[in-house]
C-alpha cells in the first residue's frame, strides 16, 4: 500500500537533465566536430589538468587519456585510457558532458563535446583528424578495446 | 587512540591515591542543540590527501582501528565524491523517474517522505577498498588507509520497486540508469532486478537525514553492492533495455584480469572480514591477553562464520561473532589472544551464508592476478613484531 | 520538517521544467575530517529549556518528529544532567571497584580498552519521560517536549561482571553503588544481579567513544533500567550489603501511588510506544495515504506486537516491526493509514515478550494514579483535526 | 577470558573518592554541627537558590527543602521536599557533601556539612535548634515519612 504521489512530467520538461547516453548512441544530440576543431578546446579546457596531448595528467586522479594500447596483456602494467581500455566512444560524449570541464561541469555545447571527444579519439590513432564525429558516427567508432570485457561470473541472478 | 598509547595504569605496582579533579567539582558545560564528541578525540577523524588534488575529489577514509561495533558514526563515514560535496537545497531537489516506463515522474522529498519507509542496517564499501593490498610489495599503511573506505549505517527510505511500480514498467526495461546531482552527474547503470529486489532511496541515515558527504538529500542504497553504485545526491532514474556503459562502469570499476579481459559489472561485494585492533599503529605494549576485534561483511548474505590465525594463516579458530548478524551488514567479531611476546601474524577469514569463503591472498592471485584494483577481499595479514608493534604485510 | 511544510509537489498538475542547479555545475565543498549533518537541516536539535537555570541543569530532549530508523544519532540523543557536562581527560579519568571486594581495584581507560568488548543496541530512557502526560489537562506539547529523553545507541564496552570478577565479590554484597565524576557526582545503588547480568561499561556509542553529554570517557549501561542508573562519566562502583539511600533514589525516581506510599527502586522501564509521524507540528496536507510510524520499547525484553488505532482505541490493527528486533532495544513499527480528512485520533499499544501490554491512561491511572511523575508508559493519543493539525490530547 | 588489568590499591588511597554515606551511617566522617551554627552557613551558601528558610527555591530544578509535610496525603497535590519526603537524614549528609553548593561541590568541611544539615532538619521540624547532629545521631534522627516506601512488585529477579 503506497501513495502516488509523483506528478507527471512532460518528456520535454525531462530534457534538461536527460544526459545518458547508450552504447548505441541513444540520447546523442544534433551537432558535430572534428579533431581539428577540439584541439583549441582542448588546450583552453582541458589541458591544464590532463596535460599536453593528453598523455601525462597534471592533476593526479584526472588520468592519462592517451595512450597505453597494448598495456593491457598479461604481465604487464596496465596503462588504462580512453584509447587503451575504453570500449565505447560513447561514454566519452556522455562522461566529458556531464563531467567536464572539472570546473564548470555542463558547459559545453554539442558541437564542442562532439570537438573535443574527437580530439581524444585522434590523439589515441582512433579517426583521423578531419573525421566529423555527430549523434550519427560516434557509435560507430571502433574502440580497440571493443571486445575486452566480459560479465563477471558471480552475480546474483 | 585505544591501545598503546602511554604507560599509565599498567604497571604493576599499587595506584596512586584518588585525586578530586576539577571537573568534580566545579559545574561543567551547558547543553547543546547538536552534540560533537569530546575535543579530547580529535584525532579520530577521517583521512584524507592534503592538496593540491581538486577538493573534494577522491575519498576520505574512516579511521576503523579507533572504532568498535557494527555501526559507523555518520561523521566518521568514508566517502568517495567525483566533485566534491554539493550543497543541495533540499526544497529545490527532485527525482526523476523517466525512461522506459508508462508515466514519467518526479518526486519531490516532501513526497517522498510520505511514502512507507524501511529501515536497515547494512554496510557500504567502496570498490576501490583495500586497493593498495595490490601492490607487489606491502606498504606500510595503517587499517584507515589500506580498509577505511568501509562504512554502516542504519539506512532509512523508500523501496525503489514501490516508485518503479507508481511509474510502471515497460517490459524491455532491463537496467536503471541511476545519476547524481553533484557537478560529476555520477551516473551507474544497475539491473532492473536489483531495483526491484532491495533498492532503498534513503532519507535518513543513523536515525538523521543523509549526510551531504554521504548524498543528502537522498541516497540509492544497493545493499550489499559495490559503494560507487549506491549513487549520492540521487536526482534521476532512466529505465533502459541495456546500460549505459557510463565512464564508471568501464574506465573505472572494471576488474583486468591476467589475460587481456576485464570483468565488467561487479556487483556484489565478496565475503572479506579485516582485523580492527590490534593493527598498525596500535601497538602491543606487554605480552598477555590481547582481544582481537574486526570486521567482517559479505554483499551476498550474512556472515556465518570468521575464523583467526595468530601463525599467519597455519591454525585457525573460530571467532565469536557479535549479534544481530544481518544480511548485508557488517559483523564485529571478537577473540582472546594470548600474546606470548614472540612475532605473531593476525590474520581474519570470514564465511558468508552462500557458502562463499574469503580467499587467501594466493587464490586471489590465482584467480585474478593483482591488476584488478577493484574488489580486492583476499585475506589480509597483520604481523606484530618482538616489540609488539603492528605492521601490514603479505603471508 | 519532513511533513506539511512547504505546497511543493503535492500538487495534481505537471511538473515544472527540470532545473539545473547550481551545484550540478561546479565543484562542491572538499572533504572535512568529521562530518556535520546539512546545513539545511539545522533545526534538527535537541530542545532544552533557556536560562535562567544553571547551565546544562535539567535535560535536552532528542527530536523523535524528525528522526527515522531505531538509532539516534549522538549528536541528537537526550541528555541530563545535574551540573552540566564536565570536561573530562581521559588520561586523568580512572574507575575504582571497591567495598565488600576481595581487591580494591583501579583502572584506567587504557586498562579497560583491553578487556574482551561487547556491542549491544540499547535504548535509554530517562526515568522523568513522558511525565507532562501526567498532568490533569493534555498541553500542547511535540514529541520532542514530551517523550524525547529517549535514545538508543549502539553500545560497546567492558562486562562489568568481568571487572567484578577480578576484584573478587565478598559473599554478603548486594549492590552496587554507582558514582560519577560530575560535580554533582550522581549516584545510584544497583542491584549485584543486574551489575553481574548484563551491564556494560560502555567506551563506545554508536561506533566512536562515547560522547561527553552522554558520559565520556565510561558510561554504564543497564539495558532495560531506568536513565539515570545508567550512571554517566563512572568513576566509582562501590559493593555494599544494602542500597545508599541516594537522593537521586529516595527524593527522586520514586513513584508517590494514590496513598501515602511511593514505589522504590522502580528498575525497568516497562513496555511503552509513541507514534512519532504524524505528530504535533506535522501537519496532514490532504486526505490521502499516510504512513503512521514510531518507536515501541520494553525494559523487560522484545517487543513481540505493536497495534495501532486511528479511531482512540475503539479498532486496532497490527503494526508491521521493523528488524532487527532486540531484546531492551526500541523497534520502529509501521502502519499505512489512509485519512478521510475528518477527525481523528492516533493511538499504538506495544506487548513484549513477557506478555505485558502497555496499559490504558485509565488502567495506568487506576494503578498509581498520576502523581508518580516518573515512568509514565501509558498509551498516548494525537488527535488530527479536520485541518490535519495534530496535537496532544487524552482519549 | 579476560586480562587482569586492575591496579590494587589501598583503602586510604580511595578516601579522596568514598563520599558514599549508608542509611547506617556507614562512611560518615568525624565532625559535628548544629542547626544554629548550619544557619550561617545556609544564608551564605545555600539561600541564594534555595530561598530563605528552604521554602520557596529561587532557582527552578532547586526545589523547595522544607515544608510540605501532611502533603502525600490521598488526592493531596504533593509537595516533596527533605521533611515531607526523605526516609534517611543520612542522605542529606551524603547529597549536600557530594553536590552543594551547586558552583563549588565538595568544598564543605564535615562539620559545614554536619551543621546545615542539622539547618534543614531543624527547619523542617525535625530536630531541635541546638541538638548536635554528628556520625552518631545522623542515622538516628527519625524521618517523618521514613516508612513511605515500598519495593515495586515488578522487578526482575
Ligand atoms: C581542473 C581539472 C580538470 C580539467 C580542467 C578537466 N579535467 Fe577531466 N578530469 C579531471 C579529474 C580530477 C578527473 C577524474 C574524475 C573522477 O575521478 O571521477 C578527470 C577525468 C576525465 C576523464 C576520464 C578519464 C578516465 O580514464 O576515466 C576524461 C575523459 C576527461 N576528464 C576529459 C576532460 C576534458 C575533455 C576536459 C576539457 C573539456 C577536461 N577533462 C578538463 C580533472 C580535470
Ligand atoms: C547555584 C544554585 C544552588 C546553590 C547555591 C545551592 N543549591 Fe542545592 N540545589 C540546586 C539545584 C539546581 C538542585 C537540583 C539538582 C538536581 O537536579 O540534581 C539542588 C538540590 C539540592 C537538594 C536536593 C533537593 C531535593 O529535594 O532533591 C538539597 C538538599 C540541596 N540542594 C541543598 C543545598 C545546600 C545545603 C546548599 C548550600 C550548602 C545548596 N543546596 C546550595 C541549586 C543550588
Ligand atoms: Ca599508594
Ligand atoms: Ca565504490
Ligand atoms: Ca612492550
Ligand atoms: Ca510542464
Ligand atoms: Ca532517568
Ligand atoms: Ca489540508
Ligand atoms: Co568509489
Ligand atoms: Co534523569
Amino acid at each position: 500500500q503506497a501513495p502516488q504521489l509523483g506528478q507527471p512530467i512532460a518528456p520535454a520538461d525531462i530534457t534538461p537533465w536527460d544526459i545518458s547516453i547508450g552504447p548505441d548512441g541513444a540520447g546523442l544530440p544534433p551537432g558535430r566536430g572534428t579533431a581539428i576543431e577540439g584541439e583549441a578546446i582542448y588546450v583552453a579546457k582541458c589541458q591544464a589538468c590532463h596535460g599536453e596531448k593528453g598523455e601525462r595528467p597534471k592533476v593526479a586522479l584526472a588520468g592519462a587519456l592517451v595512450g597505453g594500447i597494448g598495456t593491457l596483456a598479461p604481465d604487464k602494467t596496465p596503462i588504462k585510457t580512453v584509447g587503451s581500455f575504453w570500449p565505447y566512444a560513447t561514454t566519452l560524449f556522455d562522461y566529458v558532458r556531464r563531467a567536464m570541464p572539472f570546473q564548470d561541469t555542463k558547459s559545453l555545447t554539442a558541437d564542442e563535446v562532439y570537438a573535443v571527444s574527437a580530439y581524444i579519439l585522434h590523439l589515441n590513432g582512433i579517426i583521423g583528424p578531419n573525421d566529423v564525429i555527430d549523434a550519427h558516427s560516434l557509435p560507430e567508432v571502433r574502440m580497440p578495446n571493443r571486445d575486452g570485457f566480459i560479465p563477471f561470473p558471480r552475480n546474483p541472478k | 587512540l585505544v591501545v598503546g598509547a602511554t604507560a599509565a595504569g599498567l604497571s604493576c605496582g599499587s595506584a596512586e591515591p584518588l585525586a578530586v579533579q576539577p571537573w568534580m567539582k566545579v559545574p561543567g558545560t551547558g547543553f547543546a542543540g547538536y552534540g560533537q564528541p569530546s575535543p579530547f578525540e580529535s584525532k579520530v577523524v577521517k583521512v584524507f590527501p592534503p592538496p593540491p588534488n581538486p577538493p573534494g575529489v577522491g575519498s576520505s577514509r574512516t579511521p576503523l582501528h579507533m572504532l568498535e561495533g557494527m555501526i559507523t558514526p555518520s561523521g566518521l563515514h568514508f566517502e568517495r565524491s567525483h566533485s566534491g560535496v554539493p550543497e543541495i537545497d533540499p526544497d529545490q531537489h527532485r527525482l526523476v523517474i523517466h525512461g522506459l516506463v508508462k508515466r514519467p515522474l518526479v518526486f519531490t522529498l516532501e513526497a517522498l517522505s510520505r511514502y512507507p519507509m524501511q529501515s536497515r542496517i547494512a554496510f557500504i564499501e567502496c570498490g576501490g577498498n583495500s586497493l593498495a593490498l595490490n601492490a607487489p610489495q606491502a606498504q606500510p599503511l595503517n587499517v584507515a588507509a589500506i580498509h577505511g573506505l568501509l562504512g554502516c549505517s542504519e539506512w532509512t527510505g523508500v523501496r525503489l520497486s514501490t516508485l518503479l511500480d507508481e511509474a510502471g514498467i515497460e517490459p524491455e526495461a532491463r537496467w536503471v540508469i541511476a545519476e547524481g546531482a553533484d557537478a560529476a552527474a555520477m551516473s551507474r547503470s544497475i539491473p532492473l532486478t536489483k531495483a526491484m529486489d532491495d533498492a532503498l532511496l534513503c532519507l535518513y541515515q543513523n536515525g538523521e537525514r543523509v549526510r551531504p558527504s554521504n548524498g543528502y538529500p537522498l541516497r540509492l542504497l544497493l545493499p550489499g553492492f559495490e559503494g560507487n553504485m549506491n549513487v549520492k545526491w540521487l536526482r534521476r532514474l532512466k529505465l533502459t533495455a541495456g546500460p549505459a556503459m557510463t565512464k564508471d562502469e568501464t574506465s573505472k570499476y572494471t576488474i583486468l584480469l591476467k589475460d587481456e579481459k576485464a570483468w565488467q559489472f561487479v556487483f556484489p561485494i565478496e565475503v572479506k572480514s579485516v582485523i580492527t585492533r590490534p593493527s598498525p599503529g596500535l601497538a602491543l605494549r606487554d605480552p598477555g591477553f590481547y582481544e582481537i576485534s574486526g570486521l567482517a561483511w559479505s554483499g551476498n548474505g550474512s556472515i556465518r562464520q570468521v575464523d583467526v590465525s595468530a601463525d599467519g594463516g597455519r591454525s585457525w579458530a573460530p571467532a565469536a561473532l557479535q549479534g544481530p548478524i544481518l544480511p548485508k551488514a557488517p559483523v564485529r567479531f571478537r577473540t582472546a589472544w594470548q600474546w606470548n611476546g614472540g612475532p605473531a601474524v593476525l590474520q581474519s577469514r570470514a564465511t558468508d551464508d552462500t557458502g562463499m569463503v574469503q580467499p587467501t591472498r594466493a587464490q586471489f592471485a590465482a584467480e585474478r592476478g593483482f591488476r584488478g584494483v577493484y574488489h580486492y577481499n583476499a585475506i589480509a595479514s597483520w604481523r606484530i613484531d618482538e616489540m609488539g608493534e603492528v605492521s601490514n604485510v603479505y603471508a
